[in-house]
C-alpha cells in the first residue's frame, strides 16, 4: 500500500508529550501519521498482551469478536464482516496495526471499523461525548495482543 | 388496557378426540432480578400458576417461575369427554387472577 | 473478501452460526449467581421425592432450537411417550435449567383427562446451556432428558 | 480528504449496484430511481423456523393480544366527539371504509403518506393519533403506548401481504425533499462507533456480526414483536434502539428525522410484502 504522507492531524485538544495511564479522553494523546501507519507508541509504556486480549473480548470495549473470527475458540459466535485477525501478525506490523486501531478511515475511508482513538464523530451518545472508546494504553496493549497471533 | 389472555379451543370436537389447547397471556414476567434505572431491584411479579379445569375439576395446570418468558404461552392437550364450558386461570403473584371460559361440543 | 448482497442472501444461519464455543449473556437476569448442573439435579430430586431417575430416556423428547436467535424467548416442546390412561400416566413434566440464575423453569402437572402428554411452552436461557425436562409417570418413575441451547450474542456492545 | 482504495471500498463498488454514494444532493433523477439492492428480502427470510412459527400463526403470535384489546377500543366511542374509529371506518377490514369511504387495507403499504398540514410524512402511528385529536376530540394514545402499538397493529395488519410502494424518490412527489432527508440520515455516519445504517444494512446485509445476522434493515415487518424486548414496538424504537448501539444520540419517537428515516427506508424496501405485526429476534 502506499499512500501519501500524512502529518498528524490530531483531534480533540491534544496534550503534547505528557500522557500515560489514566488519560481523560479529552487529554488525548497526539500521534503522528506517516504514510498510513503511526510508527510510535501512544504511551511509551510496553502494550500488556494478556490485558490486551481482555480489551480485544470485551464488548463495552474492543468488541473485536463482532467482526473478527479470532484464535480464541472458547468465545462463541465470531463475527465475519471484518477479515480473520488469524495470522493478522504475519500481514500488518505494529506501526499500521496501530493505525487501524486508532482511525482505519485514513487508510479505508469506507470501513465499518470504528475509530478506537478519536472523538469528534456525529451525534455521539451523551455519555460518550468526548471521549474515545479505548484508552491510549489500551490500544497499545491490543497491539501486544495481536501482533502474538502469528 | 386490558389485555385478555388468548384462548384457542375448538369449538366443537369428537367424543374421545384429544385437541390441542394453545393459550397466550400478556404479562411481563418481572423477575425480580433486574435493576431499575434507580439502581433498586424491581420486585419480582410473575404469572405463577396457569390451570384449565372443567367441570371443577382440574385438567392441566402449570407452576410456572421466572424462567418462563414474558407473555407466556402454554400449549397442551384434552381428551374431548363431554359438552361444555372449561375454565382457564391465570394467577399472578399478587393472587390477582384472570380467568377465561370457551365452550367446546361434544358429539 | 467479496460481500455481495446476492450471493450471502442463502446463507444458512444454523450453518452460519455453528462457529462455536460456549458464551455468557443475561437477558434480564442481570444476577452474579447462576445454577449449576449440580443444582439442576438436587432440584429435579427435590421435586421428585428423589425417585432414582432413567436419564437420557427415550420416553422423553425435548424440542428446542439447537440456535437461540434470543435467550429471552426460546420455544420449547415436550413430548413424554405414555398412553396417558388412568393406569399409566404422566404426572409432572418439570423443565429444569442448568446455567440460569435458578434451576426451576416450569412444571406442568397433567391428568388422564389431557389424552396426550405434549406441551409447548416459551422460555428464558440466560446463556448456552442445558435444559433438562423430567417426567414422573403415574408409577412414580422418573425420566429425564436433556438437551442443548446455544444462546446467541448481540453483535453490538449492546 | 484523500482517497484510498481500501478493501472496503472495493466490496462496496463491487456490491449489490450500490450507485447511491455518500452524497444525496447532486442525485440525478436517474440514480435517486436506481435501487439500492439487487435483491429485496425481508427479516423474515433469515430468522430461524422458530421465530416463522411464531409469525405464521396469529395465535401464537404475542403481538395479538394488543391487536385484540385495540379491535375492542376501535368500537368504543371517545373524546368530546363520542365518535369510535367504526363510526367513520366500518370494521378494520370493511372494503368499503365505513361512512367515510377510508378502509384501512393499503393503509399500511402506503404509509409513510404525505400530510398537508405539516408539509412532510406521516406515519401510522402519528395518523391515528391525528384521527384521535381532529375527529373524536380526543387526548391521544402516546406514542409506543399499549394502545397506540395496538391500533398501528390492527391497521398495518389490514395491509399484510400487499407489497409496499412509495413514490417518494420522484422528484414530483411531495415527499421527496423528506426522501433525500432520509436518505441522507441512511448514509451519514453517527455515535461513537462512527457507523451509518449503510455499513450494516448494506455493505454487510446477511452477514454475521457476533451471532447476529445482519439483516438489510427493512421495515416491512413493523410494528413488531421483538423477542429481544419481549414486547411490541414500533419502527421509531427500532431507530432508537440501533442508534444507542453505535452510542449515538437517538431522536425523539415521531421526530422529523426518523419520518424522513422511515420515508426513505419505504422505498429501499419497495415490493416487500406487509408482514406487520411480525415477529422478530
Amino acid at each position: 500500500m502506499k499512500h501519501k504522507k500524512i502529518i498528524s492531524a490530531v483531534v480533540g485538544a491534544a496534550v503534547a508529550g505528557t500522557i500515560g495511564f489514566g488519560a481523560h479522553a479529552n487529554e488525548m494523546v497526539k500521534y503522528e501519521v506517516v504514510d498510513g501507519t503511526i510508527p510510535q507508541s501512544l504511551t511509551g509504556v510496553a502494550g500488556d498482551v494478556a490485558n490486551g486480549k481482555k480489551v480485544a473480548i470485551n464488548r463495552k470495549k474492543g468488541n473485536c469478536l463482532a467482526c473478527h473470527t479470532m484464535p480464541i475458540p472458547e468465545e462463541q459466535f465470531h463475527g465475519l464482516t471484518g477479515p480473520s485477525l488469524e495470522g493478522v501478525a504475519e500481514r500488518m506490523n505494529e506501526a499500521e496495526l496501530r493505525m487501524r486501531l486508532v482511525d482505519p478511515k485514513v487508510v479505508a475511508y469506507d470501513t465499518m471499523m470504528p475509530s478506537f482513538y478519536r472523538t469528534g464523530q456525529h451525534r455521539v451518545l451523551k455519555d460518550f461525548e468526548g471521549k474515545t472508546i479505548l484508552e491510549a494504553q489500551e490500544i497499545e496493549d491490543v497491539i501486544a495482543y495481536l501482533r502474538t497471533l502469528k | 388496557m386490558s389485555k385478555k389472555p388468548r384462548v384457542k379451543l375448538p369449538k366443537s370436537a369428537q367424543k374421545g378426540e384429544i385437541v390441542e389447547v394453545k393459550t397466550l397471556a400478556t404479562h411481563g414476567m418481572e423477575t425480580g432480578n433486574r435493576k431499575g434505572k434507580d439502581g433498586n431491584k424491581i420486585p419480582r411479579l410473575i404469572l405463577n400458576k396457569f390451570t384449565c379445569s372443567f367441570g371443577g375439576k382440574e385438567i392441566f395446570s402449570a407452576d410456572m417461575h421466572p424462567s418462563v418468558s414474558a407473555n407466556p404461552y402454554i400449549a397442551f392437550n384434552i381428551r374431548a369427554e363431554s359438552s361444555g364450558e372449561y375454565t382457564f386461570t391465570w394467577i399472578d403473584d399478587n393472587k390477582e387472577v384472570t380467568e377465561v371460559k370457551e365452550t367446546m361440543t361434544v358429539s | 473478501m467479496t460481500k455481495t448482497n446476492e450471493n450471502m442472501v442463502r446463507v444458512d444461519r444454523r450453518e452460519a452460526l455453528k462457529v462455536a464455543g460456549a458464551s455468557v449473556l443475561a437477558i434480564g437476569f442481570a444476577s452474579t449467581a447462576h445454577a449449576t448442573p449440580e443444582d439442576a439435579v438436587k432440584y429435579i430430586g427435590e421435586k421428585t421425592g428423589g425417585a432414582a431417575a432413567t436419564e437420557g430416556s427415550a420416553k422423553v423428547t425435548i424440542k428446542l432450537p439447537e440456535i437461540a436467535e434470543n435467550g429471552a424467548t426460546v420455544p420449547i416442546t415436550v413430548v413424554v411417550d405414555s398412553p396417558m390412561t388412568d393406569a399409566d400416566h404422566v404426572k409432572h413434566i418439570h423443565l429444569v435449567a442448568d446455567g440460569n440464575p435458578s434451576p426451576q423453569i416450569v412444571s406442568f402437572n397433567l391428568t388422564p383427562g389431557c389424552g396426550k402428554a405434549e406441551v409447548s411452552t416459551r422460555i428464558r436461557l440466560g446463556k448456552t446451556q442445558n435444559v433438562i425436562a423430567a417426567a414422573v409417570m403415574s408409577d412414580g418413575s422418573v425420566h429425564t432428558n436433556k438437551q442443548e441451547v446455544k444462546v446467541t450474542i448481540g453483535g453490538c456492545g449492546g | 480528504m484523500h482517497k484510498v482504495k481500501s478493501v472496503t471500498a472495493m466490496a462496496v463498488l463491487l456490491g449489490a449496484g450500490l450507485a447511491l454514494g455518500a452524497c444525496t444532493t447532486e442525485s440525478t433523477t436517474k440514480d435517486v430511481m436506481k435501487h439500492p439492492y439487487k435483491e429485496v428480502w425481508s427479516g423474515y427470510s433469515t430468522a430461524t423456523p422458530e421465530t416463522r412459527a411464531m409469525q405464521d400463526d396469529d395465535f401464537a403470535n404475542p403481538y395479538m393480544p394488543y391487536v385484540d384489546a385495540a379491535a375492542e377500543l376501535w368500537d368504543t366511542p371517545a373524546g368530546e366527539a363520542k365518535k369510535s374509529c367504526a363510526d367513520c371506518h366500518g370494521a378494520p377490514d370493511d372494503a368499503k371504509g365505513g361512512s367515510m369511504g377510508i378502509p384501512m387495507k393499503g393503509v399500511g403499504a402506503k404509509y409513510p403518506a404525505y400530510d398537508p398540514e405539516s408539509h412532510g410524512p406521516i406515519n401510522v402511528e402519528l395518523r391515528i393519533q391525528k384521527c384521535q385529536t381532529d375527529h373524536q376530540k380526543a387526548k391521544p394514545f402516546k406514542y409506543e403506548s399499549d394502545e397506540l402499538l395496538g391500533m398501528t397493529g390492527l391497521v398495518v395488519m389490514q395491509s399484510r401481504g400487499m407489497k409496499r410502494e412509495t413514490k417518494a424518490a420522484e422528484q414530483s412527489d411531495p415527499l421527496y425533499p423528506a426522501w433525500l432527508q432520509g436518505k441522507a440520515f441512511y448514509y451519514q455516519r453517527r455515535g461513537q462507533l462512527d457507523l451509518a445504517c449503510k455499513h450494516c444494512h448494506e455493505d454487510n446485509a446477511a452477514i454475521l456480526v457476533r451471532a447476529e445476522l445482519l439483516s438489510q434493515g427493512q421495515s416491512n415487518g413493523f410494528p413488531t414483536y421483538r423477542l429481544k424486548w419481549q414486547k411490541p414496538g414500533s419502527l421509531h424504537r427500532r431507530f432508537r434502539g440501533c442508534n444507542n448501539n453505535i452510542r449515538s444520540e437517538p431522536y425523539a419517537y415521531g421526530s422529523d428525522e426518523y419520518l424522513a428515516l422511515e420515508t426513505y427506508l419505504a422505498w429501499r424496501g419497495r415490493g416487500l410484502p406487509i408482514e406487520g405485526p411480525s415477529v422478530r429476534k
